[in-house]
């Protein structure tokens, strides 16, 4: 769908934020949509339960980098315990475009959601409905 | 006989046969009895409107499409896993797994769950009431792993003796498979005591829902049971579609039953990972009209009132029981009274063959089915090769009934 | 571009575009341009209204009633099986067996014939471009009986390596298992030449017809194959129907695979005596209303006339190959002569992700698929995660190009 | 079908020719039909290769067992080689029902048929269309 492709989500995906990885991180996963092949992988510095620094990388379409790029854009800073509690609804409202329609869609727009949960909650998986 | 229609004045009866287009043809110039509903139920139009509308104007393979018919596709699909998942009162539509059928459904447990849990030696416990449906996929996994089979009796009166529950159930049991109500007795089997006493022994609990679902509220937390089946056909939807509902963790841990596309995450050249449930146990393209169809008819059950259909069968399968028992010959092998019975009805008559009785009664345009039913075990109990059966739905009339009983008299005029 | 349309007069594309309603409306704004068949194709009216009225006049359980409707749904089954025996040249109708898709026809193969043929070191030869259904059904046959999967390869063009064969195929090869025309590459294989080849060592061939029998006349007996599997959804007739055919003897010592009722002669308490084929392999309630229906859509495909829908998509994928192979920055996988190849074509765009593509264009109200089309290994083979796939049939138009075409500039403005 | 039930049937029905077995069969050959559980089986006694005697037994419907009935009564005295030729098409010529709209019928019909060409040709069994 054209509305997909605003220009805020253009220019997040042609000008990625906190694209690349880190050199210590404390925390490091990656996850893949197997709808698609997609993967986000996220490295993530926690220093005093609050998340110093956090890269993204990997391979996928506009939205899905384009969310990498606004979610590490929005987490970076916050605590621990804020990033785990950042609901999918916060993030479909930042990328603002109605995904809920399109679950193929979604799971590209939720990739990295899933990989910062699964990483900071160090389990191996998540299941949509559960983040 | 329009008064009889009146003394069952639970829902409006002649303005919901409306919806039924097949019920007003004439069968070699008699208006259609349909009284075959255990075999296969009738569609009201609102279920074949939504197939002509799905595929008129939403159809596209589901799952991996990112345009727009594929996405409404998609989401009719498992909207309608949703429905099923809320008629049964599954935990989580995930729950809900589309087959062709009842049968492939008890087929998908018997080879998925079995091949993984059954080993040599065990025992799965069936009754002599079951159908063919739910016995030979258990003795083909018997043969394959050389387990063993026990059978639950049934009495005169066409009730399950559960006495033998105390000694066919052990440690070595592994599966308890049964009918939750008879497609020929009729009768209404003690899911929950049964499930109770299956798990006391370690065993699993499968119900065959084929002729519950469509007719009762069924709720798969008060049956207790682990698995539930049933197929689409027999409750207003299409053919082509049916379920299994498995317990989530149950369920998790079931290797995969048919391989294929959808099923897997990732495929390499020797071996494969596979998706999570549901999806794991649905390889290649499913019935996506169908499933979605069969929503459709779940919606109009609902909004008749599964309570309310129950309550109406039970209705006319007193009058049925009380007008046919009256016709002289005539045995009606099961529960005589409506107490935990649904309304399917076998009966034979005296020196007369089942086959005849069905031919002729189809001269007087009313539909009743001759033969075992898929449950030769069950006849041979019995002692009869064969009988005739009548099975009533939500759009079955007491007049019916009364023409059944008026063909029935015509049938020994002829042969007697 | 009206003109283009005439530039393939080999019958009547507008015309026959009315019997298809779903390819008459708007999405986002724009007239549909339907380019995902080789995921699902639509359906005529027809094959919508045979549904319709099968569902409002006949339907009834098959086979064993011995009453008008039900009579007429057997009738109407059997002569649907008929039709699709004629359609692939069968030797006799009782060769088909209906399945849900040909997943399930591939998986029934690997079932009953494969647990019954296939030792601990036998091997198994495919493909890298089979679909999934054609690979995780084999290998979980090799996983249970500890057999092994051996591939033949795909060249640049995307043609199979022969060669392969010379090494791949010994004594030790059961079944050869081989798409006819893939629905990534396009490629029509040379299943003739294989099937000789198999024969010679004495193994079976099994040919993935999912592809090729809606779009071009399939003739088993020129093939010279054992097994052919195909899905009813793809060529026009409705889902959760489709086919395996198989060699009368081999079907004839098969074992089956689902238990249950129809597929039996007697059951008794430990075992059970099966039915003949086809309905040995039928077990339960059929897709009745799905393959009358799968039925019609032959008679329409046959209407039309396989040679000239071959012949047109023939036309149109050259056309396609010619228009596509102009645009910057886009790489077409697969046979780039219209030669031995189908109306499916994969592309990928420099540094433009499939999913941004296909949904760049549902805005521009064409369909077409992103992902990997359920071949991974051909995908890991092309070096590329996902390819845009757009597909042809006898419905669509050159026009549909030109909107591709114009589509992908728009994607490349958009995202470069 | 009430057209089923003629009066010519329901004669061969109620009064059989040919009931009962014989003592020393030449061929003795029983059939089922598995769809109902009817079963007809036929003696015959065999003379230089004419059909001397012929007795049916079994149970099932009106349609089966008359025509049992007319069956041994036509083939009754015929050479074994006519009895084998002996079509379908004639047998139902002779019940003078419009059977081949109803397959499940036409397998009652056919059942003594069956029997009959099985036991002369001495196999265990046959398919309707090679009748
Ligand atoms: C080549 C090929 N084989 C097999 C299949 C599986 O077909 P179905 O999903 O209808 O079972 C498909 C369809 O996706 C296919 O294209
Ligand atoms: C009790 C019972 N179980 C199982 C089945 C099998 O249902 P299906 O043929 O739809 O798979 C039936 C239907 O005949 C039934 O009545």
């Amino acid at each position: 769908m054209d509305d997909f492709y605003r220009e805020y989500i253009l220019e997040h995906y042609k000008y990625p934020r906190n694209r690349g990885t880190l050199e210590h991180p404390t925390i490091s996963h990656e996850e893949t949509n197997f709808l698609c092949g997609d993967t986000v992988r996220l490295d993530i510095l926690v220093e005093n339960e609050v998340i110093q620094d956090i890269r993204f990388s990997g391979q996928g379409c506009a939205i899905s980098m384009a969310s990498a790029s606004m979610l590490t854009e929005e987490i970076k800073g916050r605590s621990v315990e804020e990033a785990k509690a950042f609901s999918k609804e916060e993030l479909l409202d930042l990328i603002g475009i109605p995904l809920d329609k399109n679950p193929m869609r979604l799971k590209c727009a939720l990739l990295s959601l899933k990989t910062l949960k699964a990483g900071l909650y160090g389990v191996g998986a998540m299941q949509d409905e559960e983040l | 006989m329009k008064n009889a229609v009146q003394t069952f004045p639970i829902f409006d009866v002649l303005t919901l046969r409306r919806d039924f287009p097949i019920l007003h043809q004439q069968v070699h110039g008699n208006l259609l009895a349909f009284l075959d509903t255990a075999a296969s139920s009738q569609r009201p139009m609102q279920v074949i409107e939504c197939l002509r509308d799905y595929y008129s104007r939403c159809h596209a393979n589901v799952h991996r499409g990112v345009y727009k018919l594929s996405e409404e596709a998609t989401l009719a699909y498992e909207r309608s896993r949703g429905k099923v998942a809320h008629l049964i009162g599954a935990a989580s539509p995930r729950e809900v797994i589309f087959t062709r059928n009842a049968t492939e459904a008890i087929n998908l447990v018997a080879y998925a769950w079995g091949s993984a849990n059954v080993r040599e030696g065990d025992r799965i416990l069936l009754t002599m009431m079951e159908h063919h449906s739910n016995i030979v996929p258990w003795q083909m996994l018997a043969q394959r792993v050389g387990a063993h089979l026990d059978y639950v009796r049934f009495d005169g009166e066409g009730r399950l003796v559960l006495e033998d529950l105390d000694h066919l159930l052990t440690e070595r049991t592994k599966m308890v498979a049964v009918v939750h109500q008879s497609n020929a007795l009729g009768t209404v089997n003690p899911v929950p005591e049964i499930a109770r006493r299956a798990h006391e022994v370690g065993a699993l609990m499968l119900v065959d829902g084929a002729q519950s679902v469509p007719h009762m509220p069924v709720n798969v937390q008060e049956l207790g049971c682990d698995f539930l089946a049933a197929s689409g056909h027999k409750m207003c939807g299409p053919t082509g579609i049916g379920f299994l509902w498995g317990q989530r963790h149950i369920l998790d841990a079931m290797p995969p039953f048919l391989g294929g596309g959808s099923m897997i995450k990732v495929v390499e050249t020797d071996t494969s990972t596979y998706a999570d449930v549901p999806v794991r146990f649905e390889a290649g393209t499913p019935a996506i009209a169908e499933a979605i169809a069969l929503g459709t008819a779940i919606d109009y059950l609902n909004g008749v009132g599964l309570e309310k259909i129950h309550h109406y069968e039970h209705e006319l399968t007193a009058y049925a029981l009380d007008r046919l028992g009256q016709v002289g010959g005539v045995t009606i092998h099961g529960p005589h009274t409506v107490e935990a019975r649904g309304g399917t009805l076998i009966f034979t008559m005296e020196g007369i063959h089942p086959h005849d009785i069905a031919s002729i009664l189809d001269g007087e345009g009313i539909a009743v089915r001759a033969g075992h039913h898929c449950t030769q075990l069950l006849h041979r109990v019995l002692g009869v090769p064969a009988t005739t059966r009548a099975s009533f739905y939500l759009y079955n009339i007491p007049e019916e009934v009364d023409r059944l009983v008026a063909g029935l008299e015509k049938v020994k005029k002829l042969l007697e």
